[in-house]
């Protein structure tokens, strides 16, 4: 991995990240083995799993046929059997073939034999639009498989998280999605050497601030972090949350911070009607935190169409930067 | 050198393991009429699926299975589940819905597994469980555990993708998996004429470059001597096999099923092929049992559904507060 | 049909309904075909298409092999090129094979290619708890296609309403996903004979009441009623509204009698988190009739578990109407 | 009596019919080339599959087919359209993400259709249009239109379940539909041995008792043959077949292929097999045409490239307030 050291900070992208936590999970566990289209020789699509292949071999890095749908099946049926396997969908808009063996198998196995069994499965689901790959390539879908009990849902935002929480996934008994978006892949931060685990269940205050609360998933978290600092040049204290994770959802942190703020924006990718923040939105106006919200409680989320082509409609379709800007102005001056 | 007269069940297998396979046999017809009588007396809800006549691939199928082996089975799996030795008790426990069931009453007869014997379950999902199976192959190669799995899945199944992509992937990696196709000639109603492309399941074993063979599936030797040749392909690492095994469901498809789709004479002709006095009359004439061991059998056979009857009476229903329990692995304190 | 008949009102099961919407379809639209598992001879799993095949034969009311995905497919390209088919999922669970086909080419297809085509396609899903099925027959995943842009979906709780709302879906271009709970097809109720329409987009409001809204969708609506009538008793004026449309959502509808009410209360079978419910909470949460809300926006939706077989348990994890009674008085005597 | 001597192409087709064939070959690789080096030059964003070097598979495929008749495509669909009569300039104004683009600037490579003239489109998911292709079938059979669909998919698509689904309902109902897998030896990196258990995929349709053949992608007159011969037989309706075109993609997967599941010594292989000279040849050896014609028609087909990109450079693009419109036939009124 070609990546760059200093004594200090070690940086490596969102992708690297990835490959060091699998490499690391390959070397300290033997039955955890790699599955995917195209993860091999080729590196995968986005050369997340890279020159694996290489160091571990076909038999624990494992280009599949072109089959989601069985592919996925075989991973719970390894899951089930003493193996910890490791799913790649090419895309996560492909997982729409296997949603049978995800939601039917996978997240209620467990429950359907009374507690006897665990699915220690971990399926990876590279999201998201930005790359020009339009409607059928560019989904965010995690809502999906954030509304089925049984499965665990993560949104990593950074390299150090991405690869704490892929540990901590493969530490986890129960099947756990990970949704990575393909735009991070590139993006480079710290992350610490060796093994380390990120909790799950645990959302990032990034910014502390005391006007408004926003709440924001995977890329959208830094985009609510440049938000946040154009506001501050506006007199406007933003507190930025990167939820982190869907499923289960972190409460506690996003409570506290709506009763000290008063006002909530959700800020996410996918698609508005449905999606994450409407259960954001939900959770903190059921809660006891609704009494101290000063405004009504915004969502900025994906519009209510496909991913198109033309780069100018992919950018409009899903909030930018100057939208949360706007929003948040608005929601804090009182303009919604 | 065997003489082939003999057929093969007799040559293969001990006495004791043949009357163990009759013994089974009944136990599955017992139990299903057993299931069948609660069901009318309104112990049991929901649907079930009937396997009456349909016992010889169920215990033909698991003959040189061990405990290390796998199966995965269907909606229809209540026979597979007591060829694999599972405890009847148990099984009528979850029917009732009962915390001593396979399930603690969370699954019932759509979702009994026992995966200590080897049973990674029924499944709901047509076609739901050959994925399962072929995962499972997986891990018996890499951890080196010799364990084959044999999954089983219906003719209306072999028209699921899921079919198609199981057995790709079990050719191309060589794994221990043996696929049992049930072919009782309908998917609920719809006939392998109206629903299949081909006249027999197994000449679909060609696309996937394994061995596919149909047999009588209600002749209990013709199913054991197929199934074994396949167990043993796949235990000595020559990969997976397809075997067709032709048989009947004496029952509707599930309760609410009202025989439009087939006829009275179909039907009688296909109970006049029992596979249970078959299996009784092998044994016999083969002087491994006598007419009134067989009786005795029988009898023992009812029995013991009378008994596992009883214990899943006298069971206690699950706490209704704990209905959402056993979702997750690490339970969230509330 | 047996059909039990009156000079005044004409009752019919919710499956009767379904059957006659289908029939006028069949008669009326040369290019209508049914297509599903075992709705010829057999009547179809839950007997709705039921003697349909005799009266219109086999090229119309198509058995199809088990091979949910492909169906689902051969049904889009039947819409693409000049059939109006209407599509039966045995149980709504088994979509979970045909997301590939529902959500990336019969929704997508229109606007990936600029709107030079339309899917003129009908999909019916028998959903819902009730029947001791157990986990993989009793799932309500209507929240699902709900975020999904280019569908509509559909939710009616009555006789009435699912005649006319197959039939307005039949005039629909586009795709018509029809949710129907199970338990509700043996349901009776009035309905009108001959050709007519149910508005799609519109909720009823079953009762009008003056201190809580509770919107509820499917079977909940009728427990939201009896819930009412309750509450009654008790001086507590409720406002019942079914929303019957899940995509696109009566807005205005719920706004208005949250503004009247100032307490909302939504019910729903599905899982809780992220399930309709959800959206309808923050739908209210983010618009002008915020500054109306007296309370928290109360959901009761689905437990975060499976359904399970056993029947007492099974109807532990969904709302019942002692539920909803004491939730409505926590909520309006402020005891939440 | 046919001079079976001289091959298929030359008795089954019009001087015309065949001019126009390679003029289309012609067109195809330069709109490939020509889609490169704007792909180079940063006129396209995200990513295009290019079907160079599969161009007689393409054009001899849709001899026999009129506008009524349907294509379904695939991500390589760009010589489909062409072989189906697309506009290429709307075609380029497409990948430019521009109004007058066949999806407004919306699709992209991967969803170009022209339902004017059959071309029911490309398709972004493997496999994805398999189904789509059966239902169209279906619709023609049902409202009696007479027209055959031609369903064009991959390698790799062989292993989806949807391609099992599709072929056997296609059998079941005998619908007219030829499946034509155009098979480059590779699914993105991984080959045919390593994802399918059979060596030609023209063995599956035994699966699905239905005629299977295996033909020289490369050569027009025998992609030609085999197909007119299919579609014959879904016209008349005897029902469905499937073709497979043996050809080779000589560039990337994609644009962000590396090449490095393949040789340089196998690659160059295969461009010695270019199919597009094998076809001039064939002309020129049966005097349907002169070399210096052939020269004129390549000529003419880089003019009709550089016209259609100028067409899409001067095209506008959509309008970013109207990114949402087209998802409902009904708009909601803003
Ligand atoms: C994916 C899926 N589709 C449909 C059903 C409904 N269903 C349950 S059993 C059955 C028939 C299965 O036929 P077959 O595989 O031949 O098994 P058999 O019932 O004959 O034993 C059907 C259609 C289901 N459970 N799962
Ligand atoms: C369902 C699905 N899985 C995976 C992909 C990613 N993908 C796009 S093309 C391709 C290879 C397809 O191979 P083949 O069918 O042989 O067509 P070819 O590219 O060789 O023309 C893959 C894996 C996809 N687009 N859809
Ligand atoms: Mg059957
Ligand atoms: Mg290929």
């Amino acid at each position: 991995m070609n990546v760059q050291n200093t004594p200090e900070v070690r940086e490596l992208s969102y992708a690297e990240a990835i490959r060091e936590a699998m490499d690391i999970a390959l070397e300290r566990d033997p039955r955890v083995v790699l599955m995917g289209e195209d993860i091999g020789v080729y590196g995968g699509a986005f050369q997340v799993t890279g020159d694996l292949v290489h160091k571990y071999g076909t038999d624990r890095v494992m280009d599949t046929p072109i089959s989601e749908l069985g592919g996925a099946g075989v991973a719970v049926g390894a899951a089930l059997t003493g193996l910890r396997p490791i799913f790649e969908f090419q895309f996560s808009d492909f997982a729409a073939l296997a949603m049978e063996q995800i939601v039917n198998q996978a997240a209620k196995l467990r429950y359907m034999l009374g507690g006897a069994v665990s699915i220690p499965l971990v399926m990876r689901f590279p999201a998201g639009s930005g790359t020009g790959a339009a409607a059928q390539h560019s989904q965010s879908l995690e809502a999906w498989l954030g509304h089925v009990p049984g499965l665990k849902v993560l949104q990593p935002s950074t390299p150090e998280d991405v690869k704490g929480m892929l540990l901590a996934a493969l530490e986890d008994s129960d099947p756990v999605m990970l949704f990575e978006h393909k735009v991070l892949y590139k993006m480079k931060g710290h992350v610490p050497e060796g093994y380390y685990t990120t909790p799950i269940g645990k959302a990032a205050v990034r910014r502390a601030g005391e006007n408004v609360t926003i709440v924001a998933t995977s890329l959208m978290a830094h985009k609510a972090l440049n938000a946040a600092e154009t506001l501050a040049g506006e007199d406007i204290d933003a507190e930025v949350i990167d939820l982190r994770t869907v499923r289960p959802m972190d409460r506690e942190t996003v409570l506290a911070s709506v009763r000290k703020t008063g006002r909530l924006m959700c800020v996410y990718e996918g698609v508005k009607t449905l999606g994450v923040g409407a259960e954001i939105s939900a959770m903190v106006a059921e809660s006891d935190a609704f009494d101290f919200l000063d405004a009504p409680i915004l969502r900025l989320g994906g519009a209510d169409c496909p991913i198109p082509y033309n780069p100018e409609l992919e950018k409009a379709v899903v909030p930018q930067v100057p939208d949360i800007v706007d929003a948040a102005r608005n929601l804090v001056k009182g303009r919604v | 050198m065997p003489d082939s007269n003999v057929s093969y069940a007799i040559r293969a297998y001990s006495p004791e393991a043949l009357k163990e396979a009759l013994r089974k046999m009944y136990l599955i017809r017992k139990f299903e009429e057993g299931a069948e009588d609660s069901y009318m007396r309104g112990l049991i809800h929901g649907t079930m699926h009937l396997s009456i006549g349909q016992e010889a691939s169920a215990v033909g199928s698991c003959m040189s299975l061990t405990d290390e082996d796998k199966i995965t089975s269907t909606h229809r799996g209540h026979g597979h589940c007591i060829a694999k030795n599972a405890d009847l008790g148990r099984m009528f426990a979850e029917f009732f819905g009962r915390e001593t069931g396979y399930c603690r009453g969370r699954g019932g007869s759509m979702h009994i597994a026992d995966v200590e014997k080897g049973n990674l379950g029924a499944n709901g999902i047509v076609g739901g469980g050959l994925p399962i199976a072929v995962g499972a192959a997986l891990s018996a190669k890499r951890l080196g555990t010799g364990a084959v799995t044999v999954c089983f899945f219906g003719d209306g199944a072999n028209n699921e993708g899921a079919f198609h992509e199981a057995l790709n992937m079990a050719a191309i990696w060589k794994l221990p998996v043996v696929f049992v196709c049930e072919n009782n000639k309908y998917g609920m109603s719809t006939s392998t004429e109206r629903s299949t492309a081909v006249k027999n399941i197994a000449e679909r074993a060609v696309a996937y470059s394994m061995p596919g063979v149909t047999v009588d599936g209600n002749d209990f030797s013709a199913v054991a001597e197929a199934v074994d040749a396949a167990v043993a392909r796949a235990r000595s690492g020559d990969g997976p096999s397809l075997v067709e095994n032709m048989t009947y469901r004496w029952r509707g498809h599930s309760k609410s099923d009202r025989n439009r789709y087939r006829t009275k004479e179909e039907i009688a002709a296909w109970t006049e092929r029992d596979p249970i006095p078959r299996m009784a009359e092998l044994l016999i004439s083969n002087k491994i049992v006598t007419a009134e061991e067989v009786e005795a059998l029988e009898a023992e056979a009812e029995d013991t559904i009378k008994q596992a009857i009883e214990f899943a009476n006298a069971s206690p229903a699950p706490k209704v507060e704990e209905a959402a329990r056993y979702v997750y692995t690490e339970e969230p304190v509330a």
